[in-house]
């Protein structure tokens, strides 16, 4: 079955072309059905896939422009295994709890070309076909804001779209630059990224290449001061757009540091490693104390993502395989949480069209099962053990404690902070009495929701506690990129940190 | 007492002319039939043209032979193949959208047909010699059957563009010949080649009259090409001609031009006369950013599309600057994925016309962004297809232009223009805003109320296959890519630019 | 002794005459007269080169100017009657429906 | 062996889920009654342990993987050694007793089930916490029943939010997240300290630790147990972090007996306890410790003094209570320290109950001032309280007295004559405070209208009470027993004091106690004693808690509203309108740029023109490279 990860890619696009043959009153069904049938795929995936390989499998090639070294390259590790999965998976959750009624094929259809797209992202091995499935994302998920959305989501989506393809023009000039410096030295044309990870540029290429990739990265993780597209886009997005944009697009940005800056330019991130790790403290901070003033419950998730996404940067720049398999499992845990996060306040949304916390107040006492959920997802979201949040969140911390004990303390205080704007949206919305009577007769979860939620309840407690069949061929794959950024690093001082970074005791 | 003059034939190689006869032919064809059957219907005329379209086409792409003839004026190297290959397609496309089901009466005169006919020739001579005089003629032959089309489209806006058209353009005709003739006395000579040898001979000495020279030349052209400040024409004669009429002009004459400027300047560049490098920079960075932030503003999609062309053009007069193979190439890879997705977006445009005029300023467009609003409601396909030309024009990938950019781009930072590749990437950035705004208009606002738009009216098969067959060209250009960009680099490197 | 000096600042000369009349003149007519001046600049200077070099293409080149000066004025006037018909006026600043 | 540490750890947790099952239906009965059941099955598989583990052979189990990455290694790892078997059997005896308790006491609270699911909860995160063979399995216990805290104190969520002068606390959900939030400043402390024994020692479990802690330097390891207090000093609500406990007092009652005063607020000291090896290399932190633990001991107990909240004083007792077991801890008396934990949750959690009854007797009033003369309407009460203070305030020959005297004792041996007088003074106090409690609820004349009708509660209840109130009897003749069985892993300790000095310290202690109490006896059974602390002025500080709250809500709460809010405008007001500021000024220049295209066809010539004459100037003046 070699032509699995074709097939994976390209079966939602597929199906979506026929979703316009498709009757209007069943499309909701054909929906569910192919998320759920690629969904199957992407497990045959994780069966398939040898966690004793070091490298890429399922490799494919074909292609696309000969001459210029373009091609049709595809193949996963253990560091994107688990994305396409989460990205399968979170699409599927996400249709099934689709409320949306009007034009609702559009939106399915979008949603299955959107899903192409991300699953393309995580298994492109070209760099040129990583970038057009990359900017293709944009597409549909502008369509998805911009139609479905609220008063402002012309607005929103518009800035979304242009934030994003500005900040990824410049990634393609760092891209060019890179082929031209490998076509330099090599004498052919390639944008493989394995052999880009293997090629070594100069320590000064190497910055500037960095930043380059960093900007088109920095703005979709979103890192401050470029996120601010986030709370527009998440607080007018529809539900599923939200979900998806939380749990799989943002991912692309961190993966995309995983998959690029750390393994091609090993120096350049030892170089930029503390100003980036002070971004991502503001991140953590101040989006935390921002997520704290809101009033719209939405915008709370919205802030917390950027906050816990500073963490994940963190993880990632520990240059430790704790730190970086930390900060990967942590994309897959908040990708799971914020988007069950965002489903949670769809269904109140559903059914009061607000998300004022002001609104609110008491829901425990009417909606106790929907409490309970939210609940949990809150704790998983604070970080609790034995909930999936710890794990990633313990590891990425522990990571980069070895390389900055004083920052790691500052970035710990995410679990203060968290606690803090997510106890008091919980108190301001579920506890107290029931001031509004409005939420008097608000009905509990419908099993529609349930089927959306309740996996994601029970993920987010089995992960928690048995996180090894996940952690592991993450951090096989890690570790081998660990070896390789070590291997390649050209200057001492990038040597000295992955030393450092990795012995445990008395730096040598 | 004279000599009898005697040539050989052979020497001449009339093959060259081939494919110029083949159209010139058609044309005088096409008064012929005129003159003998009366009110003969336009689709007969269009099949006709289109054959002998096709049969120069097949004439071009079929010559394979010495690359000068008929006393060394014509000059059938690779790129005059590859331009007279993109400006014949060109045709071959805009020519059925005469075929549109509602009565246009520049249509009903045989003679539009012909003056086209002879435009394409025009054409075909600039591209297919290095000899200033035929350039000259050719150019103007071109220029003033297009004055003559546009105005044929017979609205008071026509007749305006024609006549601001035609002005300019005679200015632009002085300044073209006062930099031949400058070109004459410096060198004794009007052929590029010639001119080129002598020029590196004296070292480009007396450099004054040189930079004079390529002034006028670069005025001249600029005007063709649509560089700052030679532009201002562009937007008012696109939006006075007919919709595929301007989709043209922003292809045809466009590349005619470009082929003239890469032989002129391009031994300039290549001798390093670092003033024309600068310049050219600047013309380039200039032209594609100031009208790119002026198609912003624009209320009426076909303005906006006049200025978005007029920034491509910039981009692909960068090429020139850069001067390498892979720029050359880039510039025609560019031009032919760019010719199917414009030409496609303006056939949109001339399909959805409508009764009455929408949006504000009723009186004055034709197509308003407004006119758009909600059309994914109304006929999910077509604003899909235009959705689609946008994106491409945009650079949004996998469309099409996207590998023009990308290859243009590349070709820009691998000869160390890394600056006017990051110019280039922020206008693509700038870009995106306007042409996304159409799509904002389709996809996401509601349908506009007033019910009188007809959307496609009953368009023919014919148009609907035009704009079938530029959708595909544009969707699946990914695949395009590669054999193109074989055939093109071989040309370029063939005929050693 | 006239060089070909005199004859190309005379070119020169008409060539700047030509301009100006462009720039300043708002009569359609007077305009196209100023092209013709442009070209006919060019023409003598063409002319003057070709004797200097000793060579026929100059003239050539003048000729085919002309030519093509001629057909311009057709059609130039074709386009001015046309737009006479229409405003009853050929004055240039009644051509501007379009702008922006 | 193995099987029962399963069990003792499990049967909360099986307990906990069957309850939640019906979380969301009206009262079942069933539910209180299983979930005890299965309370006491664990209670028994402690015991049962307590009887076979002695000596070296200590029980360890690896229950599975659980973390890991890199060099991190980790799995779900169960010991059951000395210490935590002492822990267990204390959790489980007073929980179980609670449990059976709760049945009663939460009789008509409609969240009946789900209320016995959270005790069950937290019950099973306790074990963990106490049985957990290295640190980060501990943290699971350690935030666990920091949430299930959370839950049990924010029970009655819909009460809603009064004005601090109405209700110190604001509400029980405000003061479910106070203690929550508070809880987790101090994690993080503890996750710091954490990091740095991974780091440096490659493992979080005990025994690795502990065998190469010596191999640290000094600094590292001082570090490594500063910031562990630090944890500890959340949980046990050490000054400053001490607020939220007497806030947490919102809860139910029972969750106050179990969690505010026996079991997972003496967490803090299990921790301290079970690092012996490392504080034992520190003593400078473990003084500092002692120290801290002193002032709170008498901090507390001062504002217990004058407090009017039943709860509240008890749980300011608490408090001090934990200081004293803070100060043994810090003087490396460890098994002092646990002994007295031990006791404390005996009587500490039966007088809580106590009170719960009189509340419940009282329609919930919450001010001792309100009361008065309950004696004769609830006896049982009476008496199980009154035996409860007694051996709070230490007396011959109830628990307090062995345990509380040794750390004196303790503190004396040590020289630290300082810490002896203050904690002297502390046993004096909480003698008082204890008697004036006593007094003010069940003797002096009834402050209450004829609509109340005080009862005794159900007997099951007050039979669930005995056995506490029997421990807290006679908890102190176990001392030696006690000792042997918990120094064969915790460090041998002997308050080396002369005979003459320990007579002379008994005398003492027992002499401050016993005024205390008479003190108290004598000002309260006739009228009230507080306008005394009024005349010299201190008890509008005590009453307002030495206006920490206050401080804290206007110097910590107020101003991080604030700026979060200045966060968000300048997020709005200046980071995002930059970025609309930059797209909005392209635009402009576009329209500027209009001006260009006039659309005059002798301007657009005189652009030609202009252009031309622009490359012709620049021909002449510009010449790069020549």
């Amino acid at each position: 079955m070699n032509s699995l990860l074709t097939l994976l890619i390209f079966f939602p696009a597929a199906a979506a072309l026929f979703g316009y043959m498709i009757e209007q009153k069943n499309i909701r069904a054909y929906g569910i059905t192919i998320t759920a049938i690629e969904f199957v795929l992407s497990l045959a995936l994780w069966l398939g896939y040898d966690g004793s390989i070091a490298g890429y499998q399922f490799v494919e090639h074909a292609s696309i422009v000969a001459s210029y070294g373009i091609n049709y390259d595809l193949g996963i590790d253990g560091i994107s295994l688990f994305l396409i999965i989460m990205s399968t998976f979170m699409t599927m959750i996400a249709v099934i709890g689709l409320t949306v009624k009007d034009n609702l094929k559009n939106l399915i259809i979008s949603v299955l070309v959107l899903e192409m797209t991300m699953v393309g992202v995580f298994a492109a091995l070209d760099v040129i076909l990583f970038y057009i499935f990359w900017e293709l994302s944009l597409v549909p998920m502008l369509y998805i804001i911009g139609a479905w959305g609220a008063k402002l989501r012309i607005y929103a989506a518009v800035k979304f779209f242009l934030y994003t393809f500005a900040g990824s023009l410049v990634m393609l000039l760092g891209i060019l630059y890179a082929a031209y410096l490998y076509h330099d030295s090599t004498g052919m044309w390639s944008f493989s990224i394995a052999a880009w990870q293997a090629f070594s540029f100069t320590y000064t290429d190497q910055l500037w290449l960095f930043s380059a990739f960093f900007f088109g990265f920095a703005i979709k993780v979103p890192m401050v001061p470029f996120h601010t597209w986030l709370p527009y886009a998440h607080g007018q997005a529809p539900t599923i757009g939200s979900v998806i944009l939380a749990a799989v697009l943002l991912k692309m940005g961190t993966y995309g540091f995983v998959r690029f800056s750390l393994p091609m330019f090993p120096d350049a991130s030892v170089y930029f490693m503390i100003p980036v790790a002070i971004i991502a403290l503001i991140m953590i901070v101040y989006t935390a104390l921002i997520a704290y003033a809101q009033e719209d419950m939405k915008q709370v998730i919205a802030y917390s993502s950027v906050s816990h996404m500073g963490v994940i940067v963190l993880g990632t720049f520990a240059m430790n395989s704790e730190g970086i398999t930390g900060s990967l499992f942590l994309m897959l845990s908040h990708g799971i949480v914020s988007g069950a996060l965002f489903m949670l306040v769809g269904v109140i949304y559903d059914r009061r069209h607000t998300k004022m916390m002001s609104e609110f107040g008491g829901l425990a006492s009417v909606m106790p099962i929907y409490a309970t959920i939210f609940a949990v997802m809150l704790m998983a979201s604070v970080g609790l053990p034995l909930t999936i949040g710890f794990v990633g969140e313990f590891l990425s911390l522990l990571g980069f404690f070895k390389v900055s004990p004083l920052i790691t303390a500052i970035a710990g205080t995410t679990i203060i902070f968290g606690a803090v704007y997510m106890l008091s949206l919980y108190k301001k919305s579920f506890f107290g009495p029931l001031t509004n009577e409005k939420n008097a007769n608000l009905k509990d979860l419908t099993s529609q929701e349930l089927t959306a939620l309740v996996p994601l309840v029970a993920l987010v407690v089995i992960l928690g506690v048995y996180p090894k069949p996940m952690l592991d061929p993450i951090d096989g794959s890690v570790k081998t990129m660990i070896v390789n950024m070590d291997k390649k690093a050209v200057t001492q001082e990038a040597k000295d940190m992955f030393a450092k970074a990795n012995t445990i005791g008395k730096d040598k | 007492m004279l000599d009898p003059i005697s040539i050989d034939m052979a020497s001449l190689n009339l093959a060259t002319l081939l494919p110029m006869s083949i159209i010139i032919l058609g044309a005088l064809a096409i008064i012929v039939i005129d003159l003998v059957v009366k009110d003969l219907h336009k689709s007969f005329y269009v099949v006709i043209s289109e054959l002998f379209i096709l049969l120069a086409l097949g004439a071009v792409f079929g010559y394979s032979g010495e690359t000068r003839g008929f006393f060394d004026v014509m000059l059938i190297d690779g790129i005059a193949v590859l331009s007279e290959g993109i400006i014949l397609v060109a045709s071959a496309l805009f020519i059925p959208l005469a075929l549109t089901s509602k009565r246009f009466h520049e249509y009903s005169y045989p003679e539009f047909f012909a003056l086209f006919l002879f435009m394409i020739a025009g054409f075909q001579f600039m591209v297919a010699t290095d000899n200033l005089i035929l350039i000259f003629i050719g150019l103007e032959t071109a220029s003033l059957a297009l004055y003559t089309l546009i105005a044929m489209h017979n609205r008071e806006r026509s007749l305006e563009a024609a006549i601001k058209y035609f002005t300019m353009g005679a200015l632009a005709a002085g300044f073209f010949v006062f930099g031949a003739m400058i070109l004459y006395a410096l060198t004794g000579s009007v052929e590029i080649h010639k001119i080129s040898e002598v020029l590196v001979t004296k070292n480009f000495e007396p450099m004054a009259g040189v930079l004079t020279a390529v002034v006028f030349m670069l005025a001249a052209l600029g005007f063709k090409l649509s560089m700052v400040p030679f532009q201002t024409w562009v937007p008012d004669v696109y939006e006075g001609a007919s919709a595929p009429l301007a989709g043209y002009m922003s292809v045809v004459p466009k590349i005619a031009g470009l082929v003239v400027a890469m032989r002129l300047f391009e031994f300039l560049v290549h001798a390093d006369v670092v003033w024309v490098q600068n310049i050219l920079w600047i013309v380039a960075v200039v032209t594609m950013t100031l009208t790119n932030i002026m198609a912003l503003v624009q209320e009426s999609v076909k303005r906006m599309l006049a200025y978005s062309s007029i920034s491509h053009a910039g981009f692909v007069m960068s090429a020139i600057l850069i001067g390498t193979t892979q720029a050359n190439s880039a510039l025609f890879l560019y031009w032919v994925l760019f010719m199917f997705t414009n030409l496609g977006a303006f056939t949109m445009l001339w399909v959805s016309r409508h009764k009455t005029k929408v949006g504000e300023n009723k009186t004055r467009f034709d197509h308003p962004y407004e006119k758009f609003s909600g059309m994914v409601k109304v006929m999910p396909v077509n604003a899909l297809i235009m959705g689609v030309f946008m994106l491409s024009l945009a650079g949004m990938p996998p469309f099409s232009l996207f590998w023009g950019k990308l290859y243009l781009m590349s070709s820009a930072i691998n000869s160390g223009f890394i600056v006017l590749a990051a110019i280039m990437a922020l206008n693509s950035a700038i870009s995106v805003y306007y042409y996304l705004k159409l799509v904002v208009y389709m996809f996401l606002r509601e349908p506009s109320k007033n019910s009188s738009i007809v959307y496609m009216k009953g368009a023919p098969i014919a148009l609907k296959a035009i704009i079938g067959f530029s959708a595909a060209a544009t969707l699946l250009g990914t695949f395009m890519v590669s054999p193109l960009l074989e055939i093109i680099t071989q040309y370029v490197k063939a005929s050693g630019f | 002794m006239i060089t070909l000096t005199h004859y190309l600042v005379l070119s020169a000369i008409l060539f700047v005459i030509g301009l100006v009349g462009v720039i300043r003149r708002k009569n359609l007519l007077m305009l196209f007269f100023s092209t013709e001046i442009l070209l006919n600049a060019v023409n003598i200077g063409f002319v003057a080169i070709g004797n200097f070099y000793a060579d026929l293409t100059g003239q050539m080149f003048a000729f085919f100017i002309i030519a093509v000066a001629a057909s311009e004025v057709a059609v130039g006037l074709g386009l001015l009657v046309f737009w006479y018909k229409k405003e009853g006026s050929i004055d240039l600043d009644t051509l501007q429906r379009m702008k922006g | 062996m193995e099987k029962y540490v399963y069990i003792a750890l499990f049967a909360p947790l099986v307990g906990s889920l069957f309850a939640a099952i019906f979380g969301a239906s009206p009262k079942k009965l069933f539910v209180g009654i299983v979930t005890s059941g299965l309370l006491f099955v664990s209670w028994l598989a402690s015991i049962t342990l307590l009887m076979n583990v002695h000596g070296e052979h200590t029980i360890h189990v690896k229950m599975m993987d659980w973390i890991a990455a890199g060099g991190f290694d980790l799995d779900f790892g169960f010991m059951a050694d000395q210490v935590s078997i002492i822990m267990m059997v204390t959790v489980t005896t007073v929980s179980t007793l609670v449990h059976v308790y709760s049945i009663g006491y939460m009789d008509h609270d409609k969240g009946f089930n789900r209320y016995f699911s959270y005790l069950s909860a937290f019950v099973f995160s306790m074990m963990i916490l106490v049985m957990s063979d290295n640190f980060l399995g501990l943290f699971i216990g350690w935030e666990g029943v920091g949430v299930c805290s959370w839950l049990l104190i924010g029970h009655w969520y819909f009460k809603e939010d009064v004005s601090t002068d109405v209700n110190p606390a604001i509400s029980p959900s405000y003061a479910a997240n106070e203690a929550f939030v508070m809880n987790r400043i101090a994690d993080l402390g503890m996750l710091i300290g954490i990091f740095m024994i991974y780091w440096h020692l490659g493992s979080l479990n005990y025994d690795v630790v502990f065998a190469n802690i010596g191999t640290l330097s000094g600094g590292t390891i001082t570090a490594i147990g500063i910031f562990l207090f630090i944890g500890a000093m959340g949980k046990s609500a050490q000054f400053p972090l001490h607020t939220w406990l007497a806030n947490a007092m919102e809860g139910p009652t029972p969750v106050s007996a179990l969690i505010h005063a026996a079991t997972m607020v003496t967490a803090g000291v299990y921790l301290v306890i079970r690092s012996n090896e490392i504080y034992m290399l520190i003593p400078n932190v473990g003084y500092f410790i002692a120290c801290l633990g002193a002032f709170v001991a008498v901090f507390a107990a001062s504002m217990a003094l004058v407090n009017m909240e039943l709860k509240r004083i008890i749980a300011y007792s608490t408090l001090s209570q934990l200081g004293y077991m803070f100060v043994a801890a810090g003087l490396g008396a460890y098994w002092i320290a646990l002994f007295h934990l031990m006791a404390h949750a005996f009587f500490k959690s039966v007088l809580f109950l106590g009170a719960g009854n009189v509340m419940h007797a009282m329609d919930d009033e919450r001010y001792i001032n309100k009361m008065g003369g309950l004696g004769k309407s609830m006896p049982w009460t009476m008496g199980i309280m009154t035996v409860a203070s007694t051996a709070l305030a230490g007396i011959w020959p109830l628990a307090g007295f062995f345990s509380k005297d040794k750390i004196l004792e303790t503190a004396f041996a040590e020289h630290n004559y300082i810490l002896w007088v203050m904690l002297w003074m502390g046993a004096g106090m909480t003698a008082y405070y204890s008697f004036r409690l006593i007094m003010m609820v069940f003797f002096g004349k009834k402050n209450y209208g004829a609509e109340k009708h005080p009862h005794e509660a159900y007997t099951f209840v007050i039979i669930a009470m005995l056995p506490l109130a029997v421990l807290a009897v006679i908890a102190g003749f176990f001392e030696h027993s006690f000792m042997h069985y918990v120094t064969q892993v915790l460090p041998e300790y002997h308050p080396h004091v002369s005979t003459g000095t320990f007579i002379f310290l008994l005398v003492v202690t027992l002499g401050i106690a016993l005024s205390g109490i008479a003190l108290a006896i004598i000002k309260f059974s006739k009228g009230n004693f507080d306008d005394f602390f009024r005349k010299i002025g201190v008890h509008k500080v005590l009453s307002n808690q030495y206006f920490i709250p206050q401080f804290y809500a206007d110097k910590i709460v107020k101003p991080y509203g604030a700026l979060s809010r200045l966060a968000w405008k300048i997020d709005m007001k200046i980071v995002d309108a930059t970025v609309d500021m930059i797209a909005g000024v392209i635009y402009k220049t576009g329209d500027k740029a209009r001006w260009m295209q006039s659309g005059n066809l002798s301007n657009n010539l005189r652009w030609m023109v202009f252009g031309l004459v622009i490359l012709l100037l620049l021909a002449v003046i510009y010449r790069p490279g020549m």
